[in-house]
């Protein structure tokens, strides 16, 4: 079996579960396996999950405004758990207010997110670059 | 944890409160008798059941933002701003997310690196952190009565020390908190916590200084039908008046139907009126708010004025007390303070032009109001019966077995099994009940609504409906149509 | 002159024609065969009378915003922005207000200095300077129907070269642009010139073309009742439908109270199909056109928004074909294409979000839309009987008389002695009726409605009101209200 | 009688007649004699009509966007008619498109207009002036 595994999941305090609920409910139309973790996740659990169903890739969401604050540190984490360059994406409202999406596109890569989305981003959009990124077609 | 829906004991209050005021340092500073005589000493046009029933007595909507960032000062200047530049009638301070999870360590690094960056990291006001002289700061810098609004579990701590502060009005419950607002709390600790807060505004009411109480209305924003979201903003209201709490303001997010919008904020005050009499607590003062469009928003900001706008007609045609404002940037982030104002100026253009006029009274908007009693009280008495004639228990039970079912929300103590979806004028209805009590006519009605729509669409009703129904507002509809009946 | 109302006869239009083209030297490029078959070539989803067509069948609200600048260039990438940017459903191209006074010269100095100022002098887009090729230029450019819309008195030549450049549509009418448009210019004369206007769309009709016509509502914009502009739009379209006219959108100007928007746009359309249909004209195509608040604007543009973004609602909860729309700088200047593109877009997410949304029809609504109907009839059958049995003739004589009387009109040959107000709800009633012939039914519904404001107001009515009426939107409000009344 | 006269109208080709009226209103109401001209005013106009009645002051409004062109040289036509010095006021708004005040002001200054109002002045604003520069109470 070709399918690809997701962790899905909105980090920290962030509770904003709608987007979330849609975006497993496409990836899996999409043709991938997706493990959500729902809302309020913590980094250990996106890494434990990862580790447990030998996962593909991680899509943190983050909407609440606090990302830049919750994601630091997950791509060290990643690494020291032996999930060396797993697939990361990043998405939703990641910083707190209105801001010019190329530097925080720029500080979440300095994070060690492979891409990084804008507010508003479709599914559609995540699922091509998956399909390219994963080698899918 | 022994729920029941009793005035907490005096004794047991107070020995909670030993704990409670521990949880972070700031606690120590609360003192009640103090706390009491300083409120008395809050002028009466600054407190919030003068200024609501002023509006009521008028005939008036009056306007609120939402706004709160992570240091004093900047706090300061953006609720002074949004008085003088956004001509508000009433102020928040939004709570950070991480003091809403009561974690106030992570409150503290964000209001030090904040201090560092010279911007907010913060989604909010850590209150908590700031604790009871600086709360007192902020709510004397302006002229305006100024409201707690979060989304806390636990918000007993930060209620302390925020009416202690001079907030004349807390947001929030048991229920309209937890659901939408967390993941794994359990429905019985927050119910009790919620005890809490009510008891204390009741001994705040007891002591001659009343506190306005604000159910959380549009729970998770997204599609709720009016029938669930009063059915919580009755339960909270009757478990509040229990507490001794007598100033209440239930909520409502805005649909988007505008007959659906104001058959609900109608529906919503006589509903909790009827059930607040015949429970008892007939002394209650009972005023509405409404929420402008709650969901996802348009990213173009002229097309979020027109949904801003919407709003604000539909709270005035409908002739709710309040209406709670949202802003050009709402789909992008935090708002700066001048999008706050700006939000706030359209809404008070439409309030105030619209001011003498209502929606009248047609069949179809009497037809729209009996439906939605009648859903509530399918709802509110199967929970009382689970509850074997307690409300708190009930809700419990309710929750547990989907009597009431919140959509979207991320909560375990939530069902999620019933589904919402607009029929053909855009009013929400269900499309899948789940377990929602409800007798054959009522559900015969949703039935023949979201049918009537599949077939104006050509499809079945299914979940792709639902999502093309959350994108729609941001898309620019309000009936998430597929490409081709565009 | 020898004004009658009557279908003119084609050798004296021909006449009249070869005096018009040699107004000004483009007047040599137009060459009605040619223009015919140029006519013909444009594809059906860039002609006004299908699109109209089409939002009637879907039951959906059309955005179009007002707009021009000197020059083709600029004017070009203006209305392709508004097409994009501003998912604009419909496009205008606004003439310059020189060449509304067929000062040619004028207009030709502004398009010069405009080039070499490298901004707009001209407050629209002077067509008969640019003449037929530039014209073709312009609406080949584009890929919606484009409509002209100006404000001229004697429009007789623009609309040869325009008609000729490939619009589709064509805006004014004798007494519409003539009355809040000029000072000394004698109404025969501008119904004599807009019956070769309306003849010259009636030759095309005849030739295979459908050319749109649209009465200019709003008038003054300021504080218009409903049964005047009605008034004006029904004569209008009689004397249009008379020259061969088939494809008519009478328009009406917002007041702001929503239960007499609704009924002005409806009894509009089924007054001026009634009157047609009376009078011989059956067979013409009627839609309607709702003016968001045509006068004056408040200034911050937030504000501008909530007034924009109201109209949006009530054209479309009132099932309007068409809204035109304002723009956040209405206050300030010409707007620039962005501001411009705004206004639309606040525009297109209430007119999507309220597609599937009509007020119902309640007995107040009916009551006030047989007001208005009883207040039009009254004017219109007193003007046929001044007339004689000729519409033509009795349009004259009616404002001879004050039958007919626009409030705050600039014209010598209006009377100016009707003064309006508005009423507790903000519908706008008469003060004064001047010579208005309404029976003692009608006059005491206003009287009644005035007096109740002024009680409610505890002052008496008087110029003042109006005055307070005129600056309330601008300010914030609908109801001029004093002060303390606030 | 100490009544100061003011020639009151719209200039050029400009139709806009509601603040023409409220401005006349205004005037009559704090004591002014007014002459109003209403709308679509020529520059000769306002001159023979400030000779005709020993006027004190000429208030130009514009509001269609095209000041800027009707209102050139007004003040070399007053002087060479005789009314040298003569108060002059304009107002309305005054150029096409929402620009910024102080240049347009700067223009019209130029142009010689002894005060120059933005768009929605209130009719107390001019009053106000209008007493302090004609000297009365
Ligand atoms: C509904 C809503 C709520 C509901 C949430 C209910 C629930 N439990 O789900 C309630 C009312 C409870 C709420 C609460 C709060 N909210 Co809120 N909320 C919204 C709102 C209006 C819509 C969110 C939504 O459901 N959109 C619809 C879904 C389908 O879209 P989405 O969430 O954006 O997700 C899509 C895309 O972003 C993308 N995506 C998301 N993640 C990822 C990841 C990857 C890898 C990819 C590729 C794509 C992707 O795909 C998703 C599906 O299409 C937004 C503003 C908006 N967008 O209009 C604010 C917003 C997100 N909230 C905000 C805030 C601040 C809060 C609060 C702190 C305070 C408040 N204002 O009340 C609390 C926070 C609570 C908490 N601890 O998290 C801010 C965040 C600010 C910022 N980042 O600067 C926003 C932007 C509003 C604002 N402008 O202030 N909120
Ligand atoms: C109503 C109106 C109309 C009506 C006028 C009816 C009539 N005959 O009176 C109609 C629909 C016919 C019309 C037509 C046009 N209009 Co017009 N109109 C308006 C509108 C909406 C309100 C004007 C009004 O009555 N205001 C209320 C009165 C009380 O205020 P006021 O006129 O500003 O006058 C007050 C003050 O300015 C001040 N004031 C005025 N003059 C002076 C002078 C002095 C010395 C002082 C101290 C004070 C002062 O005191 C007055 C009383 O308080 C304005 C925009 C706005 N303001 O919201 C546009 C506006 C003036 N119009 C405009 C334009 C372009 C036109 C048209 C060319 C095209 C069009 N858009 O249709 C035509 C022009 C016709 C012509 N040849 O003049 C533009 C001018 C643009 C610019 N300057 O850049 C405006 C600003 C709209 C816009 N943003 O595009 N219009």
């Amino acid at each position: 079996m070709n399918e690809k595994t997701l962790i899905l999941g909105v980090i920290g305090a962030d509770v904003h579960a709608v987007g979330n609920r849609i975006l497993e409910y496409a990836f899996r139309q999409a043709g991938f396996r997706v493990v959500n973790l729902g809302v309020m996740v913590q980094q250990e659990e996106y890494i434990s999950a990862a580790l447990e169903t030998a996962a593909d890739a991680i899509l943190v969401s983050s909407l609440y405004g606090h990302g830049e604050m919750d994601c630091r540190g997950l791509r060290q984490k990643c690494e020291e758990a032996g999930l060396e360059g797993i697939l990361m994406y990043v998405g939703g409202n990641l910083v707190v207010g209105k801001q010019e999406f190329h530097e925080v596109e720029m500080k979440f890569r300095a994070m060690g997110f492979d891409r990084v989305y804008p507010p508003g981003t479709a599914p559609d959009t995540a699922i091509e670059d998956l399909q390219r990124d994963l080698g899918v077609v | 944890m022994n729920l029941e829906n009793k005035k907490l004991e005096l004794d047991a209050f107070r020995s909670t409160r030993q704990d409670v005021l521990k949880q972070w340092p700031t606690g120590r500073d609360v003192d009640f008798e103090e706390a009491v005589s300083y409120q008395k000493r809050i002028p009466a046009g600054k407190r919030f059941n003068g200024k609501l029933a002023e509006a009521v007595e008028k005939g008036i909507t009056l306007i609120q933002p939402r706004a709160g960032v992570a240091l004093p000062q900047e706090h300061i200047r953006l609720l002074r701003y949004l008085e003088t530049e956004g001509e508000a009638d009433l102020l928040p301070t939004t709570i950070d997310s991480y003091t809403r999870h009561n974690r106030y360590e992570e409150a503290e690094k964000g209001i030090r690196e904040s201090r560092t960056e010279g911007r907010s990291l913060l989604n909010g006001f850590p209150a908590v952190n700031h604790g009871v002289a600086i709360c007192r700061e902020v709510t004397e810098s302006v002229s305006l009565p100024v409201q707690v609004r979060h989304g806390t579990p636990d918000a007993r701590l930060l209620a302390e020390i925020t009416i202690a502060g001079g907030f004349t009005s807390y947001e929030g419950g048991g229920i309209s908190y937890n659901i939408p607002y967390s993941k794994n709390i359990s429905l019985e600790r927050t119910l009790l916590d919620w005890q809490y807060v009510d008891r204390l505004m009741g001994l705040y009411e007891e002591a001659g200084v009343s506190i306005n109480r604000e159910p959380f209305g549009p729970l998770t924003g997204t599609l709720v039908p009016p029938c669930i979201s009063h059915s919580v903003a009755i339960l909270e209201s009757l478990l509040a008046a229990e507490q001794g709490v007598k100033n209440l303001t239930v909520g409502y997010g805005q649909c988007g139907n505008l007959l659906q919008d104001v058959a609900a904020i109608r529906s919503l005050k006589s509903l909790t009126r009827e059930y607040l009499t015949r429970f008892g607590y007939g002394d209650v003062t009972v005023t509405t708010v409404f929420h402008q469009w709650m969901g996802g928003f348009p990213q173009d900001e002229a097309k979020a004025f027109g949904v801003i706008s919407w709003g604000a007609a539909a709270a005035t045609l409908a002739g709710a007390t309040k209406v709670i404002v949202k802003t050009p940037h709402e789909a992008l982030g935090v708002p700066t303070m001048e999008a706050n104002a700006q939000g706030l100026r359209a809404t008070k253009q439409v309030t105030a032009m619209l001011r003498d006029q209502r929606l009248q009274r047609t069949p179809e908007l009497i037809g729209e109001m009996e439906m939605i009693a009648a859903e509530t009280r399918c709802i509110l008495d199967r929970t009382l019966e689970l509850g074997e004639g307690d409300w708190a228990k009930g809700t419990v039970r309710a929750f547990q077995a989907g009597i009431i079912d919140i959509p979207f929300a991320p909560s375990r103590s939530n069902a999620g099994k019933a589904l919402p979806a607009r029929d053909n004028t855009g009013a929400i209805r269900f499309l899948d009940f789940g377990a929602l009590p409800f007798d054959e006519d009522i559900m015969a009605f949703h039935r023949d609504k979201i049918e009537d729509r599949a077939k104006k669409e050509g499809r079945a009703a299914s979940f792709q409906m639902v999502i093309d129904d959350v994108y729609a507002i941001g898309k620019g509809f309000l009936v998430g149509r597929p490409k081709q009946n565009g």
